[in-house]
């Protein structure tokens, strides 16, 4: 269903203009200073379309570091349980690189493989990804070694690829993606066959990720694989918490006299007390287990009892690391390693 | 760079120390990463440059460092500060690392104890970059409001990571009042009033013990200007109880010893 | 040791065997005694009563120069002089604005590096190499007198026991001498009537040079251009006023130090004095072992 | 303006030490001095006792102005609490001003048990300043399930 | 679930005629977790507290909140009422109603509705309460008194009298002190020795005493009710039991000419000595210092003349190790200051003294028998000039307070000098005359109009020799401020009181507080004058402040009360309200870790450190503990703590968060 159209920049304001006026916020990547981060925006001068990487990832549009999962109040001696109002306002996630829109998928097979996730579903159903290819990349960019691409449509509905200096390709890939070209109509103009590789970034594969994922159990029980590498991890979150895939997250009650709220926090695997249990017991009591439970969760775990891997290759752990841990390098030697 | 080798390697080689504690090439030239060096083959990866900033006593406390033995530490001034005011709270015994100060012309000084340790950063020059001075000074001179707005709007930005707690040598509690749930001392969630709560409690529990490394803004993957909280407690501590913390082995904590004429204009 | 010296009013007048023994003394001493160029009246007169502010801008400046001059000490025999300078430099020193306002009456910075110090806190230091040097033990017993400035008030002079000062004593004794214990060593001996009430400088200087005769003391010893007149030159009306006439001659410290160190008495200016410089035959040998105290 | 201003009654909390400030109050209730009733008193054992985080936690949940009393210097009864105490407090208000917070909804003093009348005055002069400041909005709140000011996301 | 009991009372009209109580009852009944709520006229009285009897055993309540009066009034009332009806008493909390609010306020909506907020605040707080139960220590009843000085013979006697076993400790050969020292006694005149020595032979006779002379506190550990103390016993040289104390050694010992410390180096003793003949043990003690044989190797004389041959040589100093409940620091003090004055010529004219070797001059046990004649030549002095604050009250020269007990001791000197020589002439320089207490400005009197001292008020400003006379230059500000000089023949300084040399390092020892001046700081200057801050250890004497000997004994009688008190009770039971260090499962077994900064904020030493082990006995973690014998509760700790691993029962944090949650 693929269509290939031609979006002018000029035209970006106008389509902005369109996509309000249907009800729907526009969250963008916006510079400040040196950091470039998703922030709901109204016109497109706002809109970083030259940057690398975002510091956090887009998954807060989706999966926010806290949400409410339910509310309750005190009335007299009983208490009233409420779901909380489902954010279910239309949402476009405009400028993403390919990485993070295909970080959805992985998303997606987390928090409706069971059980549905309502919070998680009520966004992503009112979510279109407008993508942006990248033209750029840096050291820490691997998408390439985990599946994707500077250009890889997966996971947009609507993927732009910077032609020239003045206008976009835009590939409409999805439903979601067609009713927002229905929307731009004019706006879209027609194809003129201009290819997009040539504006790609170059990302040369570093590792195979289906590969490493298959000998990664053998790994297992190979203390030299983690040990030396998690030395010097220091065990904070930052990793886990500026990845556009790790999904995990705590719950806990707040409240005040008459009202509470259960919240979900983002938590992570690379902190100590993650799996400590009620008992004292704490199954993973060094760093290298937690760090081996990280490589292992989203190289062999998730591919293999999802169908989707982990990573997405966008490299922000290792740019957030205070100590440089560096994800690809550490996956590149463990490719290497002889089992 | 080459006498810190040397030194890492004659240490190794005597079996001085089990394991060097050191800096190594990162993945782009502006970073270096910490690195454990028990050859002394090893050693030629040792670097020293600007970008050697993590304070490497913060991984004294971690059980898979104590387990290598003794080590050498690569040390700057405060990691030289740390070390001491570990000690000074009972983590650190004496003689369980060897501190190798490299001084601003890459001169090695070997500092096997404690006392050594005291000696020198005593005669080390004090006080805070002339930019930290600056951005101190510019934040304290804005209005009030505009102060709230500045802090607001930073930490809105924290994901509550916790890397500052990680990265702190003086973080080492095995319990943070962040994980105390019975009662729930910060919320968990990284809404405004936890990221103030957290940061302020951050703040105060190392007020008049910190160090002065800035590894906890180095790690904030937003770039927090955390250690300002920091540098604005430890001059008041300074300036008010006189407090130096990391130039003595002495327990001497501010909030835990007071004088009957301690300054108290506000109150009244 | 390189000094700023500020001799002051006195040392070129009626004190001149002060500074000519000072002179004479501090070569061997190992001292290179340089005059602050420019110097000015220490205030000493009346100034300092009628004019607080002027009162400290004339030491002040002195203080300044010498500062200029790189000095990290001022000599100042006198010790009146010293006793004003000393006085400005502890004031300035405390009061940031007071320096401020000085500094800028007298055109001149001064933040207080250069320090104050005394012919006896400099003779003091040196005594180690008097005694060494001391080719001619001075024999004789002496009594020590301070005055009043070096020992007042107690927040400014350097003397460890205000009260009871040790410190000439403690000179002479490197010297060869054999410094008395007397009553009157810090009492005052009238220099401030020395115009006025002669009477009364009579009855004051007279209880000093009476006390120290009657132990037995061979020479007075002082440190003060004033004392020294009052003690020296007013000899005769004290012995007018006690009917008693006391051939005990008033020695400068410096004097002392220097007949130990060899020099000459014409070096050391002591034919300038009132009251004849002379002593019982015999004692001053260098036979008998100089007795330590 | 001005009447949403005096209509405004504000929320505060007094965190006390047992010995005197709470004894204090109690003297002001037996010599019937009358005071604002705005006051919600914590009584704790010393001012020693009273941890930073409980003033942050009054306001987050919603207290307009904090008062922290205790002992006078000398006075504690437990010898040096408030020594200690005094020491935080000087830190605690320098960190707070530096990051925003609005030292005047934070009140310290001392108020012994033999000053009911000091007591009175403190927490009327409070009450007043603190009404002249308006509500304590800036400062964030706990999450409680209600709405929230700003969205979530 | 917990179950709450609410109780407002109206306390007649003093709650209800500001407060709807029965509206309060109301409101708090519909609080979650509240199973009974009532209002009634008088909680306090027997038919109340039968109501919260009731409720209790009737609701099966698990905690009570009454909403009347301050706790500080009725808290006990309530609690012992929850007690009777089995509950545990620290399930009990009170809202203050009165003092709080209904006093304080107009009757008005928000009254009512403030009262509501306070009872719901401590149902909160209940909910959260756990059963406490009071402390129980066990005391080991035998008291520690360190000085054998009068302070601590008297608090040894009546620690004894009353039964308890006592172990004191004096670090000289004798007991007895300076008491021991001195003439007579003011206001009395009555001889030191005379009133002294039948207390110390009743010290060493006393079965319930344990003596240990020349002996030092070594060490001191424990808390209140469970010190354990080490004594060093210095090596006398000698064996005690075999000792008869005849004497003969000291007869024959050829080292004659030590200055004696006793009569304050105005006399001589021998190397093999004891210090004065009535000393308690009357056993003598070999100066190693001075002893010939311990210097060359040879004499022996003593040993040989020795009946009972109990010369030990070779003794090497005993630590001994005795557990005690309680101990009394009665280290007393020395006279100090001489050189505060150099001008005044002590050391340099023998005719200067201090006032204690003016006591030895006038006692008929000193070096002249009891004649007041001078150091120099032995000469009856003519003119004696006293003088008083040779050391105390100038800041500028010694120290800056007053020493007490010179005013009268000076008065003394002058009045014996008097009695003894009666044409001579005392004089006595002054600042102010202190004479507060029972005949005291009586005796000073006595000493003006009797015996015709002559008090000049005024300062010393210096001492001089002439003519064998010491010229004593001052000045009377009485007489126009003249100069004055008097020629004496001696002079007497009424120097210093100051704490004995070591006080410092004896308080650090057993750690105590002390002043800047080094004395011994009481927990409380007014009210809790005889106990130190740490519990168990009390303080009697001089080496608290300047006193004089009924003050000292006074003071060292309530010390002895105090101890006999703690002692009335098999175990010291207290309440509850302590800081406690969690513990928690293996491998953290606490999330304490041993920073060990909350030692020094704690105001009584509670602080301890536990070492935790693996059952090889090596140390896996050493975490704080605290001693609930010594922690008093303030919670200092508990602030300070930054993993929140102390916590303060009865105001945990728990509590103190549901409080301000619920306001």
């Amino acid at each position: 269903m693929t269509e290939q159209r031609i979006l002018s920049r000029q035209n970006l304001g106008p389509l902005f203009e369109r996509l309000a006026a249907d009800g729907r916020r526009i969250l963008a990547p916006v510079r400040h200073g040196d950091r470039v981060g998703f922030e709901r925006v109204t016109r497109p001068d706002e809109v970083a379309l030259d940057y690398v990487q975002t510091r956090t990832s887009a998954k807060s549009a989706v999966f926010p570091p806290y949400e409410p999962l339910l509310q309750f109040a005190l009335q007299g001696k009983d208490v009233q349980v409420a779901e909380p109002a489902p954010d279910a306002a239309p949402t476009v996630l405009f400028g993403v690189h390919p990485c993070d829109a295909a970080s959805f998928a992985t998303l997606e097979a987390v928090f409706t493989w069971d059980t549905p996730d309502l919070p998680f579903e009520s966004k992503r159903a009112n979510l279109t990804i407008i993508g942006l290819s990248c033209t750029q990349g840096d050291a820490y960019c691997f998408c390439t070694s985990v599946g994707g691409g500077p250009g890889d449509p997966r996971g947009s509905d609507i993927l732009l690829t910077p032609i020239g200096a003045t206008h976009f390709l835009a590939e409409i890939l999805t439903e979601r993606g067609q009713a927002v070209a229905r929307l731009a109509g004019e706006l879209l103009e027609p194809h003129r066959g201009n290819g997009k590789d040539a504006a790609l970034a170059q990302i040369p594969p570093r590792f195979d990720a289906r590969q490493l994922g298959a000998k990664l159990p053998a790994l297992f029980n190979h203390p030299a694989a983690w040990q030396e590498q998690a030395l010097r991890c220091l065990g904070c979150g930052a990793c886990a918490f500026v990845c556009p895939t790790c999904s995990c997250f705590d719950i806990t009650d707040e409240r005040d006299r008459y009202h509470g709220v259960r919240l979900r926090c983002w938590d992570s695997c690379g902190l100590a007390l993650f799996t400590l249990h009620a008992s004292g017991h704490n199954p993973r009591t060094k760093q290298s287990e937690r760090w081996r439970q990280r490589v292992m969760h989203k190289f062999a775990y998730q591919p293999e009892r999802l169908g989707v891997l982990g990573c997405v290759g966008c490299g922000r752990c290792s740019r957030a690391c205070p100590v440089d841990m560096n994800l690809a390098q550490h996956a590149q030697q463990l490719a290497e390693t002889a089992v | 760079m080459e006498a810190l080798r040397q030194r890492a390697r004659e240490l190794l080689a005597a079996g001085t120390v089990q394991a060097v504690l050191g800096y190594a090439a990162g993945s782009e030239p502006d970073r270096a990463r910490p690195c454990f060096v028990r050859t002394a083959a090893e050693a030629d990866g040792l670097i020293w440059n600007e970008h050697c900033r993590q304070n490497l006593a913060t991984y004294l406390q971690k059980p898979e460092v104590r387990a290598l033995g003794r080590l050498a530490l690569v040390a700057r001034r405060s990691t030289l500060r740390a070390l001491l005011q570990l000690a000074a709270e009972n983590q650190l015994a004496d003689g369980r690392v060897v501190a190798l100060f490299v001084a601003d012309d890459g001169a090695v000084t070997e500092l096997p104890t404690l006392a050594a340790i005291e000696e020198l950063v005593a005669r080390l020059p004090r006080g805070l970059s002339d930019a930290d001075r600056q951005e101190l000074d510019r934040i304290a001179a804005l209005p009030l409001g505009e102060r709230q707005a500045y802090w607001a709007g930073e930490f809105a930005r924290c994901i509550k990571c916790y890397a500052c707690r990680a990265a702190c040598p003086l973080c080492y509690c095995a319990r943070c009042i962040t994980e105390a749930n019975q009662p729930q001392w910060i919320p968990v969630s990284s809404d405004p009033l936890g990221n103030l709560e957290w940061n302020i409690a951050r703040a105060m529990h190392l007020a008049g013990r910190c160090v002065d490394c800035g590894s906890c803004s180095d790690a904030c993957p937003e770039g927090i200007r955390l250690d300002l909280l920091n540098h604005v407690l430890a001059e008041e501590a300074r300036t008010q109880f006189g407090a130096e913390p990391g130039y003595s082995v002495r327990k001497d904590y501010a909030l835990a010893s007071f004088k009957p004429d301690d300054k108290q204009e506000y109150i009244r | 040791m390189k000094l700023g010296y500020f001799p002051g009013c006195s040392l070129e007048s009626s004190a001149r065997e002060y500074n000519e023994s000072l002179q004479a003394v501090a070569p061997l001493l190992d001292l290179e005694l340089c005059e602050v160029p420019d110097w000015n009246c220490c205030g000493a007169t009346a100034a300092h009563s009628l004019n607080h502010k002027l009162a400290l801008a004339l030491p002040a400046r002195t203080l300044a120069l010498a500062e200029r001059a790189g000095f990290d000490e001022l000599l100042v025999p006198c010790s009146a002089c010293y006793s004003r300078l000393a006085a400005t430099r502890r004031d300035l020193l405390a009061n940031e604005a007071l320096r401020q306002e000085i500094t800028s009456i007298i055109e001149l910075d001064y933040v207080g590096s250069t320090k104050v110090v005394s012919v006896v806190d400099v003779l003091g230091r040196a005594a180690p190499t008097i005694r060494a040097k001391a080719s001619v033990p001075f024999l004789r017993k002496v009594a020590c007198y301070y005055g009043c400035y070096l020992t007042r008030p107690a927040s400014l002079t350097t003397c460890a026991r205000p009260e009871d000062p040790q410190e000439m004593e403690a000179i002479v004794a490197s010297a060869g001498a054999t410094p008395l214990d007397w009553a009157f060593k810090i009492d005052c001996c009238g220099a401030a009537l020395s115009v006025s009430r002669t009477a009364t400088v009579a009855e004051l200087a007279g209880r000093i040079v009476a006390d120290a005769a009657e132990r037995g003391a061979e020479a007075l010893v002082v440190a003060c251009p004033l004392c020294h007149t009052n003690l020296d030159l007013r000899r005769p009306a004290i012995e007018r006023h006690r009917g008693v006439s006391y051939a005990l001659p008033v020695l400068y410290i410096t004097q002392l130090v220097g007949l130990a160190l060899g020099l000459s008495e014409r070096a050391l200016g002591l034919h300038r004095h009132h009251v004849p410089v002379r002593f019982a035959p015999g004692a001053a040998a260098p036979a008998a072992a100089p007795k330590e105290n | 303006m001005e009447f949403a201003v005096s209509a405004f009654e504000p929320k505060l909390v007094a965190f006390v030490c047992n010995w005197c400030t709470y004894a204090g109050a109690d003297l002001t209730g037996t010599s019937r001095i009358k005071y604002a009733p705005n006051v919600r008193l914590i009584r704790l054992p010393c001012t020693g006792r009273i941890d930073f985080m409980l003033l942050l936690q009054a306001f987050g949940k919603g207290a307009d102005g904090v008062i922290v009393s205790g002992c006078h210097p000398g006075d504690c009864h437990y010898t040096a609490g408030n020594f200690h105490a005094r020491r935080r407090w000087t830190l605690f208000r320098r960190l707070l001003d530096f990051v925003g917070v609005d030292l005047r909804r934070v009140h310290f003093a001392w108020v012994s048990a033999a000053e009911g009348a000091k007591w009175a005055e403190l927490v009327n002069d409070v009450k007043t300043k603190i009404q002249a400041l308006g509500p304590y909005d800036a400062f964030p709140k706990r999450l409680d399930g209600r709405p929230q000011p700003a969205e979530v996301a | 679930m917990p179950r709450i009991g609410v109780f407002i009372c109206h306390c007649g009209e003093n709650i209800g005629a500001t407060v709807d109580a029965a509206a309060v009852a109301k409101a708090a009944g519909e609080l979650p977790g509240v199973v009974h709520a009532v209002d009634y006229k008088y909680m306090c009285s027997d038919p109340g507290q039968n109501l919260i009897k009731e409720a209790i055993r009737e609701k099966k309540l698990t905690g009570v909140v009454v909403g009347a009066c301050s706790p500080r009034m009725h808290e006990p009332t309530f609690r012992r009422a929850c007690a009777e009806a089995g509950l545990n008493a620290f399930l009990c909390e009170m809202a203050n109603l009165r003092e709080h609010c209904s006093w304080v306020h107009e009757k008005l909506p928000e009254t009512t509705e403030k009262a509501i907020d306070l009872v719901r605040v401590m149902v909160e707080k209940v909910k959260r309460n756990r059963p406490l139960f009071p402390i129980n220590v066990p005391i080991t009843k035998t008291a520690l008194v360190l000085g054998g000085g009068i302070a601590g013979i008297q608090a040894a006697l009546d620690i004894a009298n009353a039964g308890h076993p006592v172990v004191l400790v004096e670090r000289e050969a004798s007991i007895g002190g300076h008491m021991a020292q001195l003439s007579e006694t003011f206001p009395t005149l009555d001889c030191s020795q005379c009133i002294l020595t039948p207390r110390m032979v009743e010290v060493a006779q006393h079965p319930n005493i344990r003596l240990y002379t020349y002996s030092e506190l070594e060490s001191l550990e424990g808390f209140i009710g469970n010190f354990k103390a080490v004594i060093r016993k210095k090596a006398r040289g000698i064996d005690e039991a075999t000792c008869t104390g005849c004497g003969a050694c000291i007869q024959k010992c050829p080292t004659k000419k030590i200055p004696s410390e006793f009569n304050a180096h105005l006399g001589h003793r021998t190397a093999i000595y004891v210090p004065f003949p009535q000393a308690v043990p009357n056993k003598p003690v070999i100066d190693r210092a001075h002893c010939t044989y311990y210097r060359t190797g040879k004499c022996k004389l003593c040993e040989r003349v020795c009946p009972t041959k109990a010369l030990r040589y070779d003794q090497e100093d005993l630590l001994v190790e005795v557990a005690v409940g309680a101990v009394v620091v009665a280290t007393g003090y020395e006279v100090k200051g001489t050189d505060f004055f150099p001008e005044y010529g002590y050391g340099r004219y023998k005719d200067v003294i201090t006032g204690l070797q003016f006591e030895r001059l006038a006692s008929a046990s000193g070096p002249t028998l009891g004649a007041i004649r001078r150091p120099s030549d032995g000469q009856v002095p003519e003119t004696v000039v006293f003088i008083a604050c040779a050391g105390s009250r100038d800041p500028a020269k010694g120290l800056h307070y007053c020493s007490k007990i010179c005013c009268m001791y000076t008065a003394k000197h002058a009045m014996l000098y008097k009695h003894k020589v009666h044409h001579g002439r005392p004089y006595v320089f002054y600042m102010d005359i202190r004479a507060g207490g029972k005949m005291y400005e009586e005796f000073v009197r006595r000493a003006i109009e009797e015996d015709q001292v002559s008090y000049i008020r005024g300062r010393v400003s210096r001492i001089y020799e002439k003519n064998g006379k010491l010229i004593v230059k001052g000045v009377d500000t009485l007489l126009n401020s003249r100069p004055v000089e008097i020629a004496a023949d001696l002079v007497v300084l009424a120097t210093a009181m100051v704490p004995q040399p070591d006080a410092e390092a004896l308080a650090q020892k057993m750690k105590i507080s002390y002043d800047g001046d080094r004395f011994l700081n009481e927990a409380h200057p007014k009210l809790r004058p005889v106990e130190m801050n740490t519990a168990g250890i009390f303080v009697a004497g001089a080496c608290q402040a300047p006193k004089d000997i009924p003050e000292t004994v006074a003071q060292a009688s309530g010390a002895a009360s105090k101890v006999i008190g703690l002692f009335s009770k098999d175990e010291l039971s207290r309440e509850p309200v302590v800081a406690v260090v969690n513990r928690t499962a293996p491998p953290l077994f606490s999330t304490c870790v041993g920073c060990f900064l909350c030692e020094t904020a704690c105001p009584y030493q509670a602080i301890e450190r536990e070492e935790i082990k693996d059952r090889n006995g090596n140390v896996l973690k050493t975490v704080a503990r605290v001693n609930q014998g010594v922690c008093q509760g303030c919670g200092t700790c508990v602030a300070l703590c930054r993993s929140k691993s102390i916590d303060l029962q009865g105001f945990t944090n728990e509590q103190v968060f549901a409080e301000l949650v619920a306001l």
